[in-house]
């Protein structure tokens, strides 16, 4: 199981801030794709920033079960 | 040195007092508040959302990136979320440095990167609706959905 | 918005409440604290002394150029004078405006011209001595007796 | 008679921070020169800036009885 946390827009197109993806090992990539196909609404995921277990990350890497995964829209804080 | 979000009222005084040091000659201080008018728009509130651990983990990341440029800085930020009025305070920060031209570079600096890399979000609420707004720095934000290189220190 | 010459503690809080807007959406505030170490000597404290009439108008300027330069700034200065121990607050400026990066440059500003045309004086009061310190931006101060054209504006 | 300030340096040189010359009138510069004859000690005055009623002058401007000249040594704020 992986953790997967949205905010913002991605948070009221899902309905949900918290999902949970019955995946045991991955790429950030598969994560995003499986989401998209999941939730057709959530094309905005594509500006997202991954990031995994609070650290900045990149579509090609690894994701396993046990790991929470966010998707962090265009940031505005301050 | 004290790097939070918090939903509660933001304390300046106590934000400065916590860079207070006997070599600092300055102390630099960044406020910002609620604005009411944007470009001809008129705010009634703001919804501050924020990924709290990431966020506080990547406040102390900039602490510690202004004390690589300024080894003698000290530095805290504190950002409020949830929902705040016009005039209220969304962030505080506070560096304090031996010299003047430092601290306000050093502060300057930390606004910047707030911007850039805490996952802190803000929902506008006007008359005639709201929106999550990104990207204030008005960068192209991640087209590929890939951060840049340099925001990933 | 305040400029003042006080002996007494200066009340932080109390400036940059005076530079508060609803338009504001950034205050940046400077303060000026005593130094210990200064190139590695030892301040045990100073003594700051003004021309406190001419002092308050000139910090008035500093004001009114700033709100030439940034229409919606509001600005607030206030100085000590008197005896300051080791981390005392000797200045607080506060400067507010709807854009952050007006607030940062805003204040920069006043701290640049306070050294320039402001007549308020530092003694250093160490263990082997006292001086009164002259022209802390380092530039040649009145070579001839007369001021440069551009601070008498 | 003219009023005369003098600060920081002057001020511990001449051991007075207040000053009055019997002048009628004159510039800036005969102010100058009286008090650098009066007080041999005083030569820092030449790196002051001269006010006159609380705004900066220079030395050809005139000053008349009544008037406050004050000499401000570099100044050390912030």
């Amino acid at each position: 199981m992986i953790r997967v946390l949205l905010f913002a827009e991605l948070e009221d197109a899902a309905g949900a801030r918290e999902l949970d993806l019955s995946l045991e090992e991955g790429t950030v990539s598969d994560v995003r794709a499986i989401l998209k196909e999941k939730h057709p609404n959530l094309n905005a995921i594509d500006q997202a920033m991954p990031a995994v277990n609070e650290e900045y990350a990149n579509g090609d890497d690894k994701v396993k079960a046990g790991d929470t995964i966010a998707f962090i829209p265009p940031v505005s804080g301050g | 040195m004290v790097f939070k979000i918090t939903d509660a009222p933001i304390d300046v005084g106590r934000v400065i007092e916590q860079v207070e040091d006997r070599n600092a000659g300055a102390i630099n201080t960044f406020i910002g508040t609620v604005r009411e008018m944007t470009k001809g728009k008129r705010t009634l509130y703001l919804k501050y959302d924020a990924y709290v651990p990431m966020a506080e983990k990547k406040l102390a990341q900039i602490g510690d990136e202004i004390i690589q440029k300024f080894p003698d800085a000290k530095v805290s930020i504190v950002h409020r979320i949830g929902e705040l009025a016009i005039s209220d305070v969304a962030v505080v920060i506070a560096v304090s440095t031996p010299h003047r031209g430092d601290s306000f570079d050093g502060c300057r600096y930390a606004i910047e990167r707030i911007k850039e890399i805490v996952p802190i979000w803000k929902k506008e609420h006007w008359e005639d609706g709201t929106k999550w707004i990104g990207d204030q720095r008005e960068t192209t934000a991640y087209p590929s959905g890939k951060p840049r290189k340099e925001d990933l220190i």
